[in-house]
């Protein structure tokens, strides 16, 4: 059990996804969600890089995947923190509840 | 609490000393050949032979590190769903980036570790602390949802992290108990410029649209 | 210009309202009424043959033996040449002037009971802070001036200093403002 | 007469908490045993000092490569790894090994040797002689900076403390900002506040792990180095902008918005920059980035092409942006934001900051030797230390001198670090607009058509044909005039020391 | 849903209704630059509202070194209202003391003999020249180069070297007193003042060189806190201000007093950019021309003083007595040309000794009052251009 292996990296990227759907459900500022998403995102990173560890076989197709992920999670972020301006310029605030323009 | 923030200085002190142990310690070590009989230049197409970046990490010193930097994750992650202000949030989320950092440089991801450092923790961390310095009306103003919710939200990740723990520890995973692999940024590039060459365009495709759309929708009125 | 040119265009313009002229003295002035002051600072400013641009200085009286406050305007015309075409203009309604270079003084008396003088800032910018710095040290209030308020002491300072028969406090806001020497010239 | 009453009083006793109280305490004991030796001989401790740093850096160099190449290299096996503290050789292998490699007395000098075989025992006296470094180099840079902007401004700078110019000046400042309070303003955020030097501190110190001082020089020679390095100077940002926000002060927040706004804007060309050399060399490694320039300096990568020396000038104008250094202080503008991001900050944490910044400061200019002015390697090529000079102790000891080693890197980091202090004592401030401009508008597409024309040129200029040739002897010999200019300019001032301080005679007040 | 905590705080100044400018709204900010401030050169508090770094409002408070010198000058004799007099423009000492001691010798009508008249335009040249070299660093240092401060004090150090030897004292001479100076010009000290004036006149170029055609300080200052020349005459601004504005207006040229009108010298005025010797990116009225005013204005000061020593007569340096001067029942308001401006002195007798009524014009005072004016609309980093452009000097705005 000391010695780790595959599951404990499997289980702390579990316990990180859990952290960050708990952290997009609570939060009511965008930019605290867009934590709780990068969050999650590296929870699936940790969990690529780890089977491409552990994997039999060469290659490393679980790093490829997971710089992709960065990559993505990179972009996304600006355009998130684009879109909180965009909220926060039309609502004067970015509490995620008072956007609700569109509620019906 | 107040006595541990008294002496903020020691403990922080000690982490410092700690981290550098660690990466002291860690698995960033190489042992390289003389310079004169490495390649000088990474010729296409050539790879660098696999045990010229031969990692001293053993599994002891590796789960000890992991058991640490997992630490930290688990705290700093935890500690993001508890602080209250954003801006403390993202100094955990900064930690949380860096511990995951080093574990993807115990599991021999080099390339990704510092990738991590730069993109994650070097800038979007600072976008995101942007954002907040400019859409926070001051810094005394919070956002804060009822007990229940925060209640409810707990329950559902409980769940939910359950629900993952038992399907990961009951599914037998196809694994190799072999050592870690390093992988070279040559390995990579070569990689990314053959293989992977579709995804790499779309990706660079997506991040100029998404620097159009960024820049389009924070402009100018 | 000469002084009593200045001074005869103003009796032809506003007749009465000038109360008294001392062309005599080591700096003559006119002494004009109250009422028609903002009248004839606009006129000063304006007129072709005045041009009285510039606002040198406020000086404010305390006339204790006639029980009056004054206010003294110290003007000059400055010629205004343009240097460039790219230069700014406007802002304060103040016209380039042909080269006139001299200078007159106005002085207004009021009543010490009822100090009020109509604002010229409006007409010289420059009168905002010599009026608010009158209205400090002497307490003249100025009608109409868009920040009629302590310059210098102390949004809740308590009396005029420069009144002759201004007591100093003994102390502010706790602070002693005593000394042995004050204490004994009660004067100061 | 009435008695002034003095409504505040000066605060008790000074607290001392934690590391700062033992710091301290430290601090004070060892200042007290030293300073009547220093007192008495301040000159012959300095340069005592001086030699004493010169040799065990020459010693270190020569166990280390020593260990290396002979002990762990050739003698043991290195696929062998007993333990997990790396390999073990036992005291007959090592006695082998030095006579192999022609050690006098390979019988006593086995013992000293023997620990160096571990790895962690090298790392240990590699990362203590890290930390020395770093704790040496801001003290000295700050005196130093201090003398040239004295010479600068035609005044002496630091002469009292410790005898000979002032020299241990930055010791007993530092001493004293030991013993300052410790201190955090009301309402700011305590954790945060307290936080932020340290992840400004950090950093700069872990930079330090991947930047080789020599081909053996360096402390993890890493893949990714240049990666590693640039996201570490991108987390000290981090810090700054914490510190900002932590003070609960608003000009400190002023501060940490431009820190924010001008690593927004100067990280693109910098990066940029840098990956013109990589483009050269075909790695990131910074140690092989450096082995190539090896070959005089027509070889540095500086004066390869017109695109590397325009790389070069490029990296270095958004390397002093990166440091928070004049012309680009804005973050701690002294003349708008009082102090900017540190406005708070007194004492021990503040000197954290500037170690963090001097240390900042040491890394960029060794990145830019590194990846453009020939890394360790002197203006002299190594072919004629081959051709001279044989593989004995000695002759390594001149090559190391003459040709290639640390304190070549050294020396050309203290030059970089003197045109900083220099431009910073010169220039006036740019005022912020005009830094983003000058980074997004100017530098980001310079960098670009430079990007392109570097790849352009590698495809199809041949390597040592007429053009390629043409222009890097150009931008050598140019390149060479221009140091020797600046040299020469320094030493003219540094000659002219006493003329260029105007002195009139005029005699005192009449009749005394 | 969702409830927004608002934790207050007692100092919290910012006005939640008010809309700002500008593509990214942020929220606006009031800031207090100063009374410490380092660039505030004094205890000038500017209270800026802000909107990111763009400045919406910026109104000076004035009055944190107010010492009412004028109610001490209405209970001392002139000749003991002198040194106090020191004290409101403290780098001007020299113009101070004789803009007090003319409109007294004005009003008593006292005869000032001739090379009493020469020693008091020497040591009020040398003053300006001290001055705006003071203005010169500090702009400097305003601007983020503290290189060029240094060079200038170590200039200024030998005027005040001059100045202590002929009067002993380096700041507040109370040199020039009512009807002549109060000592005799000690030995040589023309020739040491000679070959000051050779060693001064080079430097000039230097700091040209160093500063003035930087670059960076001309990004910094052409075309920043732009005052037109008629809302200069409009609001009072006087001295290099008003000059820079493009407005010849100089008293020692305009209206001389004393013996301005013996000498030859040029009034230099802010010029549109492209003209000589002045950068294209340069407004009539900007920053660099006030700055520049100064500069060009210190070898115009040197002009003079060379013409003085050489016209320097022989003659006795003092009217007669200084005590106890009878003031006539009427009033006088004397102007001259201070290096920040116009310094104005308004004295009134009723007969005593002692004048009824003293009022100081002084030139920082109207000067800064044009801020608010300048500075709304510009950059937090150009309030200091701005401020420092315009040269105050606290003890003379507050008196």
């Amino acid at each position: 059990m000391f010695i780790v292996g595959l599951t404990h990296y499997l289980i702390l990227a579990a316990v990180l996804f859990c952290c960050g759907v708990f952290v997009m459900m609570t939060k009511r500022n965008a930019i605290g969600i867009l934590m709780g998403v990068e969050l999650v995102l590296n929870s699936v990173n940790v969990n690529f890089v780890a089977f491409d560890r552990y994997r039999p076989g060469g290659g490393f197709d679980g790093q490829i995947a997971a710089l992709f992920v960065i990559v993505l999670a990179a972009a996304e972020a600006a355009v998130a923190v684009a879109i909180c301006m965009n909220v926060y310029k039309n609502l004067n605030t970015i509490d995620v509840d008072r956007g609700d323009a569109l509620h019906g | 609490m107040k006595t541990l923030m008294r002496y903020d200085k020691t403990i922080l002190a000690g982490l410092l000393l700690a981290a550098m142990a660690c990466c002291s310690a860690s698995a960033v070590a190489q042992d390289y050949p003389d310079p004169k009989e490495r390649p000088e230049r990474v010729v296409e197409g050539e790879a660098v032979p696999q045990d010229a970046y031969r990692s001293e990490v053993t599994p002891v010193v590796e789960s000890v590190l992991f058991y640490i930097f997992g630490g930290a994750l688990l705290l700093s992650a935890v500690g993001l769903c508890i602080c209250r202000d954003v801006v403390r949030m993202a100094t955990c989320l900064f930690f949380t980036l860096g511990s995951a950092a080093v574990l993807y440089l115990l599991l021999g991801a080099f390339f990704l570790g510092a990738i991590q450092l730069i993109v994650y923790a070097g800038g979007t961390l600072i976008l995101l602390v942007f954002g907040v310095m400019l859409t926070n009306k001051s810094p005394w103003v919070r956002f804060d949802c009822k007990p229940a919710e925060m209640i409810a939200a707990a329950g559902v990740a409980i769940v939910l992290f359950f629900g993952l723990a038992t399907m990961l520890t009951t599914t037998e995973w196809a694994q190799s108990t072999g050592e870690a692999r390093s992988t070279t940024v040559a390995q990579f590039g070569k990689a990314l410029l053959t293989t992977y060459l579709v995804p790499f365009e779309v990706a660079s495709v997506m991040l100029l649209v998404v620097m159009i759309a960024a820049a389009y929708m924070a402009r100018q009125e | 210009m000469a002084p009593e040119e200045v001074c005869d265009i103003l009796k032809e313009r506003f007749g009465a309202a000038v109360l008294d002229a001392k062309l005599d003295a080591r700096r003559p002035y006119v002494v004009v009424d109250v009422a028609r002051w903002h009248d004839i600072a606009l006129f000063l400013r304006d007129d072709e043959r005045l041009q009285f641009n510039m606002l040198e200085c406020l000086s404010a009286l305390d006339l204790l033996e006639d029980n009056k406050l004054a206010a003294v305007y110290d003007m000059f015309s400055v010629p205004v040449v343009i240097a460039s075409a790219s230069t700014v203009v406007g802002g304060s309604g103040c016209k380039s002037t042909p080269l006139l270079r001299h200078h007159m003084a106005v002085r207004v008396e009021v009543d010490r009971d009822k100090p009020r003088i109509p604002t010229v800032s409006d007409v010289w910018p420059a009168a905002d802070w010599h009026e608010r710095e009158a209205f400090d040290m002497m307490g003249i209030v100025f009608d109409n001036h868009p920040d009629m308020t302590r310059i210098l002491c102390p949004d809740d300072w308590e009396g005029y200093p420069l009144r002759k028969d201004y007591e100093f406090p003994l102390e502010y806001h706790g602070i002693p403002a005593t000394t042995e020497h004050t204490l004994t010239n009660p004067k100061h | 007469m009435t008695q002034m009453s003095v409504p505040w009083r000066p605060r008790g006793k000074v607290r001392y908490t934690g590391l700062s109280g033992l710091i301290a305490g430290f601090a004070r004991a060892i200042y007290g045993m030293a300073a009547p030796v220093v007192r008495a001989f301040p000159g012959s401790i300095l340069l005592g000092a001086i030699f004493t740093v010169i040799l065990v850096g020459w010693a270190h160099f020569l166990l280390f490569e020593f260990a290396d190449n002979h002990l762990i290299g050739a003698d043991s096996n290195i696929s062998a790894v007993r333990g997990f503290l790396g390999a073990e050789l036992t005291l007959a292998e090592i006695e082998n090994g030095l006579a192999v490699a022609g050690a006098p007395a390979p019988g006593v000098l086995q013992y000293a040797f023997y620990p160096i075989q571990f790895r962690i025992v090298r790392d240990l006296l590699s990362a203590g002689g890290i930390l020395g470094f770093i704790s040496v180099i801001p003290l000295y840079t700050i005196w130093w900076e201090r003398k040239v902007a004295g010479r600068i401004q035609s005044r002496t700078g630091p002469m009292r403390v410790g005898g000979w110019h002032g020299w241990s000046q930055s010791m007993a400042d530092g001493i004293k900002l030991i013993n300052k309070e410790d201190f955090v303003p009301d309402h700011a955020d305590g954790v945060l506040f307290r936080l932020a030097p340290y992840v400004a501190f950090v950093p700069a110190i872990l930079a330090f792990f991947a930047l080789p001082f020599g081909t053996y020089w360096v402390f993890r020679e890493l893949d990714v180095a240049l990666v590693f390095i640039l996201a570490m100077l991108g987390i000290e940002v981090l810090g700054v902008i914490l510190a900002g926000w932590a003070s609960n002060n608003k000009w400190s927040v002023y501060g940490a918005m431009r820190e924010a706004c001008q690593m927004v804007s100067y990280e693109i060309p910098m990066g940029m920059a840098l990956l013109i050399p990589v483009m050269a060399v075909g790695t990131l490694s910074m140690t092989e980035i450096g082995n190539v320039q090896g070959d005089g300096w027509t070889s540095w990568i500086v004066f390869r092409n017109p695109f590397t020396f325009a790389a070069a000038v490029v990296y270095y104008v958004a390397a002093l942006a990166s440091c928070k250094r004049a012309p680009f202080d804005l973050p701690e503008s002294e003349s708008e934001l009082v102090s900017g991001f540190h406005t708070e900050y007194s004492g021990f944490r503040w000197s954290l900051f500037f170690f963090g910044e001097y240390a900042a400061m040491f890394v960029v200019s060794g990145l830019c030797v590194i990846l453009f002015l020939g890394a360790w390697h002197s203006p002299l090529p190594m072919s004629l230390a081959d051709r001279f000079l044989g593989d004995d102790l000695l002759s390594r000891a001149a090559k190391g001198l003459f040709f290639s080693g640390p304190l070549w890197f050294v020396l050309k980091c203290v030059w970089l670090l003197y045109v900083q202090i220099w431009i910073r004592w010169t220039l006036p401030r740019i005022r912020i607009d005009q830094v983003l401009y000058a980074c997004i508008q100017y530098m980001l597409p310079l960098m670009m058509v430079i990007l392109l024309g570097h790849t352009l040129y590698e495809l199809l200029v041949p390597v040592h044909g007429i053009v390629w040739t043409f222009f890097n002897i150009a931008l050598s010999v140019i390149g060479g005039a221009v140091m020797l200019f600046l040299v020469s300019i320094a030493c003219y001032g540094y000659l002219n020391r006493v003329k260029l301080v105007g002195w009139l005679g005029v005699e005192t007040l009449p009749g005394s | 849903m969702a409830t927004t905590v608002i934790e207050t705080r007692p100092d919290v100044l910012i006005d939640f209704d008010k809309e700002s400018q500008g593509d990214v709204r942020t929220e606006e900010m009031l800031i207090n630059m100063g009374p410490q401030h380092p660039a505030t050169h004094g205890v000038l508090r500017v209270v800026l509202r802000t909107d990111g770094e763009l400045i919406l409002e910026s109104v000076p408070h004035i009055g944190y070194l107010h010492r009412c010198a004028e109610k001490i000058g209405e209970n001392l004799q002139p000749y003991q209202f002198i040194p106090y007099t020191d004290r409101m423009d403290y780098l001007a000492g020299m113009n101070n003391n004789q803009a007090y001691a003319i409109a007294i010798e004005q009003l008593v009508g006292i005869e000032v003999p001739e090379r009493a008249l020469y020693i008091r335009m020497i040591f009020a040249e040398l003053n300006r020249i001290a001055s705006h070299l003071v203005a010169f660093g500090t702009y400097g240092l305003d601007m983020g180069a503290f290189t060029p401060f240094l060079y200038s004090f170590r200039e200024r150090e030998m005027i005040l070297d001059l100045f202590e030897s002929a009067c002993g004292a380096r700041l507040t001479y109370s040199y020039i007193n009512v009807g002549g100076v109060h000592d005799d010009l000690p030995d040589k000290f023309l020739d040491v003042l000679l070959e000051y004036l050779d060693y001064f006149e080079p430097k000039v170029a230097e700091y040209n060189q160093l500063l003035s055609y930087n670059h960076i300080f001309v990004k910094r200052t052409a075309n920043v806190g732009v005052i037109s020349a008629a809302d200069a005459v409009g609001w009072a601004l006087t001295g290099p201000v008003l000059r820079g504005s493009g407005v010849n207006w100089d008293l020692r040229k305009s209206t001389p007093y004393e013996i301005y009108d013996r000498f030859e010298f040029d009034v230099p005025v802010g010029l549109p950019g492209g003209s000589e010797g002045v950068p294209q990116s340069v407004v009539v009225g900007d920053c660099w021309c006030r700055y520049m005013v100064r500069v060009l204005e210190m070898l115009q000061s040197c002009r003079i003083i060379r013409q003085a020593i050489k016209q320097m007569p022989d003659g006795p340096h003092l009217a007669g007595k200084l005590k106890n001067l009878k003031l006539p029942d009427d009033e006088i308001y004397v102007e001259i040309e201070n290096p920040r401006g116009q310094l104005g002195f308004y004295v009134r007798g009723d007969g005593s000794t002692i004048p009824a009524r003293v009022k100081a014009r002084g030139p920082s005072f109207c000067n800064i009052s044009i801020l608010n004016h300048v500075g709304s609309g510009c950059l937090l980093a150009d309030i200091p251009a701005i401020v420092g452009s315009i040269d105050i000097v606290m003890g003379e705005v507050d008196r």
